[in-house]
């Protein structure tokens, strides 16, 4: 067993700047991660890090933009938190050397971005993920902080109390990808997941193979909620056939969209009519997914993003990588001709339940970045402030898991009967959700390490039966049959039949995953074993994502309802939430909180 | 990784029909100096008769002079020793960081293996004349 | 917002539009699939080898065929294959965007990214030799133990390190930024350490990557000049910068286009430099 | 791996002095080319023929340098050669004695020769 005071799962952006929080606080840290931490998809972010520097901005302008761009399901604790803690990281990353873009007298550049109502999207290049997780892995390196890359985590260490809110997690399972070993990892002081966002639930995604929600799903088992699943931001522009992201720092630069007939689409059929392009993520994806739909889409598929009236010298130098990525994955070159474009899966705003520390229901299990749901970004994120969550929220739970006194948190988590403003769900589901048979994540001991064994054994077990299997389904044919379906059913557009059909492929999907086999039977990185475990992730991911969007009956946000045309504040301010419940899921809800520091957000019609 | 493995020197295999221009300068311009290094050796022991002798000397050199196999070597020599100047000199720019641009160093290498061409077609009557 | 309303009206274009997808999906499928050796599929052939299985212990090339689709990339043929025909065929892949790094690879020859090259672009598109980077060692098919590509890393000190700690925002000009610009883009991919014929031959050469990443740092003119020469002590060493001959093979293949022979070179000179001062 | 070295094992002098050379040589090489094979002609050299030119001094002193910067640039050529194919520790400690000693003795035997073709005659 290895030992360490907090163990980070994940090296993105958010699990490193946990990493160095918990280490910065004192904290004997070690990262436990399936992909090198460089090899993050934080990596891929192009656009920017939304924090308020300049003169004539500030941090309540930045928590108010996100609230509305959240369309009101965001917990104002939260945003506000975001919005101030946002500018000391961003220069702490500066002050690390990150390779910020520049203006004339040095300062670093700033941006406007779709819904935002001052240029504040701090950026480096088109590839600022890119500098970002590179920067942050240097003070890794620089702070010796241990990293065991390539080790995939299969399963959190968590006592089996009947209330999740009275489990403790004690550590995690891990397996070495290259050598096959299974081995324990307790985190004395606690566990932080950090694992990144759920692409691969769709099949034309801007994420990551890696990205298949391995932390939501397994927090998820071992009792924790999982909140807002049902908000899945689709990216406007993204490549067709590879669904490469093309930055929205393209449209803050002025690129322009057109649809097939060479109309400026958001004006001239009134998507946006005061910001054009830069309305709100939804808004510019329904916009463009209604003109394909309409028959006025460029062969059917996508519409046009063009950048080329910028001029050579302004796109070398601040979308450059635009420029290559056009090229390379589209054989399109951005200066002679328009960019094709369509709505593509981009980011999950949902995830685990965590309030501002970052902690989960479960004592010593802490979730951050994409996998978690602090609610900043409530049914809607505003491009560039994923960036900023990741930091802010990353080094406030890896201090706090390190024994740091953040205050009292405000935003609460876990289920108590009779909290106020709990309320259970009466949707009817049209196939049982869950587990097949009673199951849930969780072992006794009687000792921390104790607990640790015992899911060590249990995990064991579980991956020697699935190496031992001689004959069965190929995970990837599971796999790609729930990406289909939910790309089908539960994607920009929603209705409640096609949400029901694919919620039915879900369990016909999980009953073929009973009999799933791996035919690779090598101990030595064994990927055929990793994608089958991820598999199932993604298969209760999707889940989550459906059953949440079956039972939200309004309009808000992403969430698009052809049922239901409008955002219903008087019923529908609340946040989804689903606990495991041993493997019978419930839905329930927890109001949002929308009282701030020195204002109240009252829900606006949010137009653009 | 005790159970890695390794391919040994048959990974190159495969990879000279892909050399980058760069690659094959490194090549030949590692060969010709070699070739030089060692040509100086043999010929301060050439030249050592004269520690015997004028007669000696002027012996030695004529004799060699007038075997054929002498004198195509030389021209060798001359080619080994133009490549390697003109080579020589394009990495000497290289160093100061001129034409350091992948197509720029490209022609440059073309350019060297050209004139050496010239240098030694060129050459040919004078290295083989009076056989 | 009922301008986000797209036609709700009885017919509905999304099916429709999703129903005319699946038919051209299904016109290319079954282009594909009829005789799966059809004259326009391309060969793949894929080095494979696994310490524990008997049959692949000893290294051998395994032959898939592939549909050949516009624009498809050797990483879409290598995951085609594995999916289709056998999923024990590993490499390593992520981001599909060619910045994760993951998937540097010898394909046809030479270092390239599975997921950046596409095989139309290829000099020969019918077969696709692919083969796990040479001068590394192979852990399993086309996966390489990199841990010696991230100790040369690590023996730059590759991390901002100023002498004080900045007191707020740094400035940094814009001239300084874009000297510095192209060193930052560095993946970690190895394609040019696995290039070059002298960290094939010399273990402790630093490489071009790590090089370069020290010049990143080195340029960097928010760190100060007490650190530029403790920086220069580092590559100047028998194994740094001294032990690149020019070779260009690492510049020609980094897929981040990186000037790596420039910026090696730009180092030696200023080594140069700053030991003649001394003398 | 980043072993610290001192001033004194620093590659840039190497280096740096292989770069001098060439320059050098550059010049030498050719010069030496162009009067033994073009101006005289190799089979024509005599004993007196280069008596004559070694007893220039200017020739003389040209000479010896050419010597001089090839020896030096040829061997720790080589030198550098082995170090980039990986060779370390022991071997590489006598391929640079083996060197060094063959440097000195071709540089000893061509000063020599240089000696025997000015005195002579
Ligand atoms: C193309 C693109 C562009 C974007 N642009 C922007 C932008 O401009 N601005 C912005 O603010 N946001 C942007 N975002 C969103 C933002 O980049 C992501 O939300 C964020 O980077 C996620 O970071 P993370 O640390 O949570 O996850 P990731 O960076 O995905 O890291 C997840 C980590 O978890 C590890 N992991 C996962 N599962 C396991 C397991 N089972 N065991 C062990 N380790 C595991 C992985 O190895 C990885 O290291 C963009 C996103 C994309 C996809
Ligand atoms: C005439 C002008 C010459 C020039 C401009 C020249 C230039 C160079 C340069 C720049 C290098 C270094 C390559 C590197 O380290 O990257 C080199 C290497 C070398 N030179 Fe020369 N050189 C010349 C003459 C000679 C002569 C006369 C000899 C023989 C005595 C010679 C023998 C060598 C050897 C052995 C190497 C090492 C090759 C290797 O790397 O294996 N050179 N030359
Ligand atoms: S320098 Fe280029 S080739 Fe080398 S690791 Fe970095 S990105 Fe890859
Ligand atoms: S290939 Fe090697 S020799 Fe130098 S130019 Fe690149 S490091
Ligand atoms: S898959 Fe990430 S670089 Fe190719």
């Amino acid at each position: 067993m290895y030992e360490h005071d907090v163990i980070v799962v994940g090296g993105g952006g958010s699990g490193l700047r946990a990493a160095i929080g918990a280490h910065e606080a004192g904290a004997d840290v070690a990262i436990v991660t399936k992909l090198h931490p460089v090899r993050s998809h934080t990596g891929a972010a192009e656009g920017g890090i939304n924090a308020a520097l300049r003169e004539g901005d500030d941090w309540e302008l930045h928590a108010y933009d996100t609230v509305k761009g959240g369309d009101y399901i965001v917990d104002a604790p939260a945003a506000e938190t975001l919005a101030q803690d946002a500018p000391e990281n961003v220069v702490q990353l500066e002050n690390w050397g990150m390779p910020f873009s520049r203006e004339e007298d040095g300062r670093m550049s700033q941006r406007p971005f779709g819904g935002l109502s001052f240029p504040r999207t701090t950026y480096a290049g088109a590839e600022t993920g890119h500098h970002l997780l590179h920067t942050l892995y240097e003070q890794v390196v620089k702070r010796g902080i241990t990293v065991y890359d390539e080790w995939y985590v299969t399963r959190l260490a968590v006592t089996d109390e009947d209330d999740p809110n009275d489990r403790s997690c004690h550590g995690v399972v891990a397996w070495d990808i290259q050598t096959g070993e299974i081995e324990g990892f307790r985190g004395r002081d606690g566990v932080v997941l950090a694992t990144g966002g759920d692409g691969q639930v769709f099949d034309h995604t801007t994420n990551a193979v890696a990205n298949t929600a391995d932390g939501v799903a397994m927090a998820y088992r071992a009792g924790v909620p999982i909140e807002d699943m049902e908000f899945v931001q689709f990216h406007p522009t993204t490549l067709p056939s590879t669904g490469v992201l093309i930055s929205e720092g393209t449209r803050g630069e002025g690129g322009i969209l057109y649809n097939g007939e060479g109309e400026r689409l958001m004006y001239e059929y009134g998507y946006a009519t005061n910001d054009g392009e830069l309305a709100s993520r939804d808004v510019v994806a329904r916009g463009e997914l209604t003109e394909i739909n309409a028959g006025r889409g460029v062969d059917d598929e996508y519409v046009h993003l063009d950048m080329r009236h910028l001029g050579e010298e302004r796109i070398v130098d601040r979308l450059e990588n635009i420029l290559h990525l056009a090229e390379d994955f589209e054989g399109v070159d951005g200066l002679e001709n328009p960019m094709p474009v369509k709505p593509g899966h981009h980011y999950e705003m949902g995830g685990i339940e965590t309030n501002e520390n970052g902690e989960t229901c479960v004592d010593g299990l802490y979730a951050v970045g994409e996998a978690a749901c602090v609610s900043v970004h409530g049914s809607n994120r505003l491009g560039g402030n994923a960036l900023p969550e990741l930091l802010v929220f990353g080094a406030r739970a890896g201090k706090h898991a390190a024994g740091e006194d953040l205050g009292e948190p405000e935003i609460p988590v876990g289920k108590t009967e009779g909290d106020e403003g709990i309320e259970e769900s009466d949707v009817d589901f049209p196939v049982e959700p869950g587990a097949l048979a009673a199951s849930s994540a969780v072992v006794s001991g009687d000792s921390p390490e104790g607990v640790v064994d015992a899911a060590l054994e249990a995990e064991t077990e579980r991956i020697e039966g699935l190496l031992e299997k001689d004959e069965g389904v190929n995970h990837a044919d599971v796999r790609s049959k729930i990406q289909k379906s939910m790309t089908d059913n539960v994607n920009v557009f929603r209705e409640e039949g096609a949400i029901e059909e694919a919620l039915e492929t879900i369990r016909e999907a999980r009953e073929e995953y009973e009999d799933v086999s791996v035919a690779d039977k090598s101990r030595t990185f064994n990927t055929d074993l990793q994608h089958t475990i991820e598999t199932r992730n993604v298969i209760d991911t999707a889940e989550l994502i459906a059953m949440g969007a079956l039972a939200r009956e309004e309009f808000r946000g992403a969430h698009w309802r052809k049922e239901y045309q409008e955002r219903r504040d008087d019923e529908w301010l609340k946040h989804t939430m689903i606990s495991w419940n041993d493997g019978t899921p419930e839905l329930w809800y927890r109001p949002a909180l929308l009282e701030g520091e020195n204002q109240t957000y009252e829900p606006k019609e949010r137009h653009y | 990784m005790s159970q890695s493995h390794n391919r040994g020197l048959v990974e190159d295999f495969g990879r000279w029909r892909e050399f980058s221009a760069g690659m094959w300068a490194w090549v030949f311009h590692k060969f010709t100096g070699w070739v030089l290094i060692g040509y100086l050796f043999t010929h301060i022991a050439v030249l050592s008769s004269a520690l015997n002798g004028d007669a000696a000397y002027t012996q030695t050199l004529q004799g060699l002079e007038q075997l054929a196999v002498v004198r195509v070597l030389e021209v060798g020599l001359l080619a080994v020793a133009a490549f390697h100047i003109l080579n020589g000199i394009r990495l000497l720019f290289i160093d100061l960081g001129v034409g350091t641009a992948l197509d720029t160093q490209e022609k440059s290498f073309y350019a060297s293996l050209i004139l050496t061409g010239i240098i030694v077609v060129v050459s040919v009557p004078v290295f083989l004349e009076g056989l | 917002m009922s301008t986000q309303t797209p036609d709700t009206d009885d017919s509905d274009p999304q099916a429709e539009r999703m129903a005319r997808k699946d038919e051209r999906a299904a016109e290319r499928e079954e282009a594909a699939s009829t005789p799966d050796v059809g004259d326009d599929a391309i060969t793949l052939k894929v080095f494979r080898y696994d310490p524990e299985v008997a049959d692949k212990q000893e290294p051998r090339f395994d032959t898939f065929h592939v549909p050949r689709e516009p624009g498809i990339t050797v990483l879409d043929a290598l995951i085609y294959a594995r999916d289709t025909y056998d999923s024990s065929l590993t490499f390593r892949h992520s981001c599909r965007q060619a910045v994760c790094g993951s998937d540097a690879l010898f394909i046809n020859g030479s270092q390239r990214l599975g997921c950046q090259t596409q095989i139309a672009d290829l000099n020969d598109s019918e077969t696709v030799r692919v083969e796990p980077l040479p001068h590394r060692e192979v852990v399993k098919d086309l996966v390489v133990d990199m841990d010696h590509f991230y100790d040369q890393m690590d023996a730059v000190e590759p991390y901002f390190s100023p002498k004080e700690d900045p007191d707020g925002e740094q400035l940094q000009s814009r001239e300084n930024r874009e000297k510095i610009k192209m060193s930052t883009r560095c993946i970690w991919c190895g394609a040019c350490m696995s290039s070059c014929n002298v960290a094939a031959g010399d273990n402790e050469y630093l490489g071009p990557a790590a090089i370069n990443k020290a010049y990143r740092f080195y340029f960097d003119e928010r760190e100060g000049e007490d650190r530029q020469e403790e920086r220069l002590r580092i590559i100047e060493q028998e194994h740094g910068v001294w032990r690149c001959q020019t070779q260009f093979s690492c510049t020609t293949v980094c897929p981040k286009d990186i000037p790596l022979t420039e910026h090696i070179q730009e180092l030696k000179r200023e080594a140069v430099k700053q030991n003649l001062k001394f003398w | 791996m980043a072993e610290r070295y001192s001033s004194f094992s620093s590659g840039s002098t190497r280096w740096f002095l292989q770069r001098v050379t060439a320059a050098f040589l550059v010049v030498t090489l050719a010069f030496h080319f162009l009067l033994l094979h073009f101006f005289h002609h190799a089979p024509e050299i005599t004993f007196s023929g280069s008596h004559a030119r070694y007893s220039v001094p200017a020739y003389f002193v040209t000479m010896v340098l050419f010597l001089a910067a090839a020896t030096f640039h040829g061997t720790n050529g080589i030198y550098n050669a082995l170090v980039n194919q990986g060779v370390t520790g022991t071997p590489k400690r006598v391929a640079k004695w083996v060197l060094v000693v063959a440097g000195v003795l071709v540089f000893v035997q061509g000063i020599r020769v240089a000696l025997a073709l000015t005195g002579g005659a």
